[in-house]
């Protein structure tokens, strides 16, 4: 896919671009300190619902909630924290590396602008597009791929 | 005393003196007119509701979510500020995002100041200064915002002037803040733009009691008629007249010449936006085609025999869209002359020659008298011309479909990353369905097209494709009914603050939503069928009349339109949203006997703890959503915001875990106590509609309810919190003060849950709480965070 | 008529009927009070003045320099706009921009009116309403910008309220317009920001006549006294107040009370920025350490006993940034209350006590009166503790530079891009010599600091290293003289529009200059020297006022302060550029005898083509300098600007060769006629002080110059290109009508060139041109664009 | 030298870095569509003026000279169109090249954006740092290396 930002947002630092790889093996590092954060896209996308539960259910990853994502991960058997966006900040006790997923890029944007300029602690994100604000991203992706991956390589966590 | 002094007949002697006279007077006026005891704050400057605000706000945090990293307000910029930096000026990001948001409230609130100034200067001009400010039998509070601000009662048209006069006057007070430089404090700020909003809510009042009276628009009227709304109305067999915009003034001296040459069953008004709206509560035979993302639908289609724009929410392409379609444009505002030749002079015949035969694509008449001729005489001649396949023929739709190469350069662009690529994809195959998905998030805003390097026209493909599905798009809306009697207030004002009325929920404000247009109607009747009273405005008002159900209803069918339990209010166009805050300041002046005079910090602090009314503004993509927003704030209302809503950069969220901010002095007591945090958030953004009703149920709740009261509003909160996100809500232990509190039903259950997980002492033998709530249940609990109200009421 | 009605003694029985005779009357009054005859625009709405505007800029193409690519002001964005690409809301770039611009122009003046509605609200109450506007014998025409806009002759501070109700609102207006959407002709958009501007100057004359008839400033004084400038000033062996800002009141007050208590010689009072100018136009005790740029250097040097702030150009972190220093805060305006504590109602020695204990950082005061006294107090009490060296020790400096690795993210950061690793890297070896340089170009922002990962205090390090070098930087500049009398307009008005007097020069705005601080009085000393009207204000003032010649002399003192050939004109602060467009428009009234009375467009045509008035602000960081120039643009004065004013992204860029453009009606001949393209800009960017002084020459050129006239500003114009830029200006000949136009020492050489190079006919033996000019000259030659304007005149 | 930006401006399309030798080919194949406008820089950098009095010798590309910098290039024997900012687009018939040098470089950016957004001409910027509103631009560099670097190309023009 090209290189486009989903909307024209500009940022003097930027996220690095990294691959499932890289993520997973610090995943298996910290694995203790991290947190995924989901997002309403699981709500209306069962592949990534699916994909989701493996791999939290691979990884063992805290899982905080939002959106209503909550509904289809317990669906699937996985232990959520079910938390509205508005208590977020509440939940990251313990935690300095946050990995987002299942969020509207707008939206994800936003969040991700505000840990970057007022938090100190490491964001990822693993959704479709490019997250500029995070401090690491997947690059431009329009289908599952890279997600699929991420969960292979945490087969052995 | 009452004498009536004329046009001016004594008056030409006194000349010299009487700007002083005025001036005295009118300040005296104020002073001394003591039909109440004046409240420490009336006509407040930016500094008198300071501590009010900084209570709110040390209480519900801003967070900032900026957009941009870097500032270039001024010359020694653009100064990056990543990171809490601070800029050339010294500001920080924080200060620089409160000051951003502070503009968007400013823009908001002008634009219904202003909007107020045209009305209230056309009406004097029309029918005096004198006019009375009468809105029947019902209401006596006439302007509530205007009596809580400026501390003053209207009683004519004519008196509205000088309430205009201070917002104006505080709006530029205001707007000099943002000059680089001076703040340095984001509190200060966000105080800046809660005082804005203030403004707004009395600019707004200012504009819907000007045209009610004069127009005579319902007064309040639970019976409203029905409107049609939707799409669909634009197909008619007579020449059509589609008015965009906020300003009622050209639809209304349209709709009379229509009456007045007996032409009203021969020309169609049709309209977009808040002139719609206000348009059918002038003639209830007007037609509401939808808010401001059908505009380009609507221009596209070709249907329109001429176009009439006015101001506010009108595309900015509008001449060059009408244009392309050769559709005659009027344009009557200083706020969009669109580079038009100001033919307000001129011949209207004149004008009518030039715009049927195309000569020229549109004109500016700046007086709504004439607009109403004009635009009757074009679409009469217009209308027998037209021709051509609405959006394109079945040819064309193939021919650009197969043009695209699926780049996905619209992807990119479009506010909703909509996959117009994978759309086009399968139409190649014969497969348009999917052009019906996007058409129902789809804005109609036209980036996509600005974006495609093989120049398709995206929004017609996907008008085209989808065109059976959107032509059926028809409803009902109850015409605005402007404010809520004082008749309703007696009868409701006791539950609400009770809380045997779980709830008001007021959705208001603009349709960019996340995803289907749909989404709005689910969330409101989710509350509607729970007896929560929904009251509305605006385009959220008219998408909700836009979805039947299986049977061909609306919601505005299904519900009465009283402000009672279950009742689905319309209060009308944007700047009705006054209504809203008036209801809840109403509250407390005929319910609580609170004096509203001046009193501003002592009625917002009644309403934070009592009154359980919320906004949702599902889609606010306007500035005047931001400070409509922001004047709720203020008035100590909660409002939530769907995830376009996070662009505006902030909210106001409080921290459970905060424990030293959730206290109040107690009246009865006489002591400072905690209490649980509710609500526990001012501004927030839900992703997601299932968050939104959830949000939404949770933050009705208030520290004044009665057990009873949050024995029902519990109830709805965890129901909707199992039914949407699957689980109990995280925190509805919090607000569980006495084992009344609970829901009944889950009683037990949620007793186990407080001894299990949260290790509360449970007495089982008689199921009571022992030990564990914040805060003991007190029947006669009297919470206020101001000081003075607190010695005011303190015995 | 002259009763004068009390204190309300009759009024109280008149109470509810007098609100409508203030309102009915205050209009009959503006309508009828016939002292003039009325022209066609009293107080003009947005509309009422687009056909003069369309005019201007049709000839004055604006042209734009986005800073950003996009837009976000909603939430339906961002929007990518490259290209000149559509939004989601259908506004492209161009307009966008035009949009932003206007923004700038709006924050700029309400800024300015804001200041005019708290001076005139404090004055009122001081003095009353009925203190007259009186500004001494030599002064008629008290308001030119009220008279000509509103078409009222404010006779009392009472009045001024009217006009600033009218400027509010209209203010309000045209921020109305900004919200999304709506307006879709960048010219319109334009039309909107040159109407600020407009408002802008009628704002400022309301703030300065207020303040001079108020407080008893100079009424007009060529001789005002000398006042001491400098950063030097600051080494005192008193205790000594900082006061910052724009706003006279709290530093009048600290004046007051020193002189009150016989403290005058016993504590000074400095100032930075306009509050600085103005304290001593009311004392000239008072000393100016100087602009924005020094307020960083002067905190940071510990000096100041206590620092006061009111409004506008001060830093947005001076809480912060005193605090580190130790010094006590006072906070006195809504614009900048710094999250400070309100302690208007306590007991000032309870403060005095809280500030110089170091209890407190600082407090907000909203009493002028009571700021005062503490100012005093506090500066008193702290004077007795000061301690430490100024910046840092010699050792501290070593251990700073050391520190540096030399990694150039301050550069990057810096505005000027100045090479601080450099001059760090030669201080490493011993030699500071650089950072003197540096110092010179220096803004004193504060971003390097910013960006520094090695936390160096890099503002610090500087001034410490160039300390001896800034500490002899002291001057003399004349105090604000306010107005122009008409006295001296009489005597110059017909040298003026004749163009003998070859141009009046308006060094007016902000210090961000793009190089050293020093070039301004470079530039400006080439036109006193020959003979031009220098005419300043503001930061310009200042910087003017503080270099010295070998002989010790600043440019106030070698030149005379009158507004005569070759005059050095201090009006005073930033509200005092009301009197230069007042300076102009008085011209018009009283050489040419044109009626003012709310007749706008024929005054601005009549300045635009005969009155050679250039504007310069070399470093306009403000938006109140975008806001001003737009004024000026509006009423025919071009302006030049500084690099950095190419941030404010737009110019107003006529095209020579767009021949259609140049033309006017002659009223005398009754055609209308080709003209040379002069002024042919109206906004404009220059990048170097050289390019700026070539300009500035070229742009007093007017299409009514006598050839007289016209010979004298050739002259200089073609002298000072081959002085700065090496050559002949390439479009000299454009402006050539007949050879008595030429140069006399040049006429040979210049006839020459026309002949070879533009292929003229000259007469050689007579030396005449018989052909080539692009009209001829005629000494009647009258002009006129303004269609109602030719017919008023033509016979 | 790092990669930054002298200003935190944010564009969607930015200019394609280039060096000296890509644009001397150019120059070599398209002079006559080419010129060069120089800012008032030439008046305060002795060595910058030389270097580009040389590169015009050798180049022989027209020359248009903003901000008094005519003055150092006449002195310098160089033939120049002299010329306002203001009077910058009235000498710009006939050629669709524009390579800057000399400028304050946040002008120099305003002036790029406004040829970029609403002109179409290739823009060339020479200058120290790099220029994103340009179509090329030479990268960040603090010395003349680059330009010598172009002058020595240029020598067989
Ligand atoms: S307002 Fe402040 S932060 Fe913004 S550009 Fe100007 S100096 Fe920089
Ligand atoms: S931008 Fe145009 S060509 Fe590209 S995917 Fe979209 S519709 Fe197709
Ligand atoms: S018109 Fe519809 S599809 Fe196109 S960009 Fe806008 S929202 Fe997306
Ligand atoms: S609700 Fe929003 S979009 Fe709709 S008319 Fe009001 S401001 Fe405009
Ligand atoms: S105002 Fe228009 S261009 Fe700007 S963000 Fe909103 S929709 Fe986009
Ligand atoms: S940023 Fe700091 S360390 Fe780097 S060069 Fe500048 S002063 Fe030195
Ligand atoms: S303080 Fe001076 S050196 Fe530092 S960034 Fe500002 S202008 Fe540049
Ligand atoms: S000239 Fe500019 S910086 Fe100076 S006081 Fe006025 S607005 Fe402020």
């Amino acid at each position: 896919m090209k290189e486009k930002i989903f909307n024209p947002e500009f940022q003097v630092e930027k996220a690095r671009k990294i691959g499932p790889e890289t993520l997973a093996r610090i995943l298996k590092k910290r694995k203790s300190k991290s947190v995924l954060i989901t997002g309403g896209k699981l709500l209306e996308d069962e592949i990534l619902a699916d994909l989701i539960a493996e791999l939290v259910k691979k990884s063992g990853i805290k899982v905080i909630a939002t959106g209503g994502s909550s509904k289809p991960l317990i669906e699937r058997g996985i232990n959520v924290n079910t938390c509205l966006l508005s208590h977020i900040t509440e939940k990251l006790t313990d935690v300095n590396i946050l990995i987002f997923v299942g969020f509207e890029p707008y939206l994800l944007s936003r969040l991700l602008s505000n840990i970057k300029h007022f938090l100190n602690v490491l964001t990822v994100s693993i959704d479709f597009y490019y997250q500029p604000n995070a401090k690491l991203s997947f690059p431009n992706c329009d289908n599952y791929g890279l997600i699929e991956t991420l969960v292979s390589c945490l087969s052995d966590c | 005393m009452d004498i009536n002094i004329g046009n001016g007949i004594i008056i030409d002697e006194l000349r010299n003196i009487t700007i002083k006279i005025g001036d005295i007077v009118d300040e005296e006026a104020l002073r001394d007119e003591e039909w109440e005891e004046l409240g420490p704050t009336p006509k407040p400057h930016i500094l008198d509701l300071r501590y009010w605000d900084r209570k709110l706000l040390s209480r519900y945090e801003p967070i900032y979510m900026p957009v941009q990293d870097f500032c270039n307000l001024c010359t020694m910029g653009p100064c990056e500020l990543t990171g809490n930096k601070e800029g050339a000026c010294g500001i920080d990001l924080r200060t620089q995002k409160a000051r951003m948001v502070t503009i968007a409230c400013l823009i908001g609130a002008s634009a219904h100041a202003t909007h107020a100034r045209h009305l209230v200067h056309y009406l004097i001009e029309k029918f005096g200064r004198d006019k009375p400010i009468d809105l029947g039998p019902d209401i006596d509070i006439e302007a509530p915002n205007i009596r809580l601000v400026l501390g003053i009662k209207p009683k004519t048209i004519g008196d509205l002037e000088k309430v205009l006069n201070y917002v104006e006057q505080e709006l530029v007070r205001v707007l000099h803040t943002i000059h680089t430089g001076q703040e340095e404090d984001y509190i200060d700020f966000e105080s800046k733009a809660l005082h804005v909003g203030m403004l707004d809510h009395v600019g707004m009042e200012v504009a819907d009691i000007a045209q009610i009276v004069a127009f005579n628009y319902p007064k309040g009227d639970p019976d409203a008629p029905l409107i049609d709304v939707g799409f669909g109305v634009l197909e008619s067999e007579k020449p059509i007249i589609l008015v965009i915009g906020h300003n009622i003034l050209p639809a209304r001296n349209i709709d009379d010449y229509l009456r007045e040459h007996g032409l009203e069953n021969k020309v169609e008004i049709a309209g977009l936006c808040c002139t719609a709206i206000d348009t059918s509560r002038y003639d209830p035979r007007a037609k509401v085609v939808g808010t401001l993302s059908y505009e380009l639908r609507a221009i596209r289609s070709g249907i329109p025999d001429v176009v009439v724009t006015d101001e506010q929410c009108i595309r900015a392409d509008t001449l060059r869209e009408c244009a392309k379609m050769g559709i005659p444009l009027i344009a009557t505002s200083e706020a969009a002359a669109r580079g038009l030749i100001d033919r307000t002079e001129d011949d209207p015949d004149e004008i009518v020659r030039d715009l049927v035969s195309g000569n020229v694509k549109g004109v500016l008449i700046r007086d709504p008298d004439k607009v109403g001729e004009v635009a009757v005489k074009v679409a009469m001649n217009v209308y027998k011309n037209r021709k051509s396949p609405i959006y394109m023929s079945d040819e064309e739709l193939e021919d650009l479909v197969d043009r695209c190469t699926m780049c996905m350069n619209c992807v990119f662009a479009c506010p909703h990353n909509l996959r117009i690529d994978r759309a086009m994809e399968l139409a190649k195959s014969g497969d348009y369905s999917y052009f019906e998905i996007i058409e129902d998030t789809c804005l109609a805003c036209g980036r996509c097209e600005q974006a495609c390097p093989r120049n398709i026209r995206i929004v017609d493909v996907i008008m085209k494709a989808a065109y059976k599905h959107i032509r059926e798009k028809t409803g009902k809306m109850r015409a605005g009914r402007g404010p809520i009697k004082d008749t309703e207030i007696r009868k409701v004002g006791q539950p609400i603050v009770m809380g045997t009325i779980p709830g008001v929920i007021a959705p208001i404000g603009c349709p960019n939503y996340p995803k289907s247009r749909k989404e709005v109607s689910e969330i409101i009747e989710e509350f509607l069928k729970r007896k929560y009273i929904v009251v509305t405005t605006g385009c959220h008002a008219m998408d909700l009349g836009m979805y039947r159900d299986e049977e061909g209803k609306s919601l505005y069918e299904k519900y009465p339109g009283v402000f009672d339990a279950g009742g689905l209010v319309n209060c009308g166009s944007c700047v009705s949203n006054s209504h809203i805050t008036g209801a809840a300041i109403k509250i407390a002046a005929i319910f609580a006997q609170r004096k509203l005079r001046g009193n501003y910090a002592e009625i917002a602090d009644y309403i934070l703890h009592r009154i359980g009314a919320v906004g949702l503004a599902w889609g606010p993509y306007s500035q005047k959503a931001a400070s409509i927003a922001t004047g709720f704030n203020r008035l100590g209302i909660p409002a939530v915001v769907g995830p376009h809503g996070s662009k505006y950069r902030r909210g106001y969220v409080g921290k459970l875990w905060k424990k030293d901010k959730w206290w109040v002095y107690d009246i009865k007591t006489k002591k400072k106590m905690e209490i649980e945090p509710c609500p526990d958030c001012l501004l927030v953004v839900a992703e997601t509609k299932e968050e939104a009703i959830v949000q939404l149920a949770r933050l009705c709740l208030r520290p004044g309810d009665t057990y009873m009261g949050r024995q029902i509003k519990l109830t709805h909160y965890i129901e909707l919190s199992e039914k949407y996100l699957g689980c109990l809500p995280d925190d509805w232990h919090l607000y569980v003060r006495t084992e009344m509190d609970l829901p009944t039903k889950m009683k037990d259950r949620l007793l186990k849950i407080l001894e299990d997980e949260h290790g509360w002492k449970i007495d089982w033998s008689k199921k009571k709480i022992l030990e564990g709530p914040i805060r003991k249940y007190d029947a006669g609990f009297n919470p206020t965070i101001v000081e003075h109200v607190y010695d005011k009421y303190v015995r």
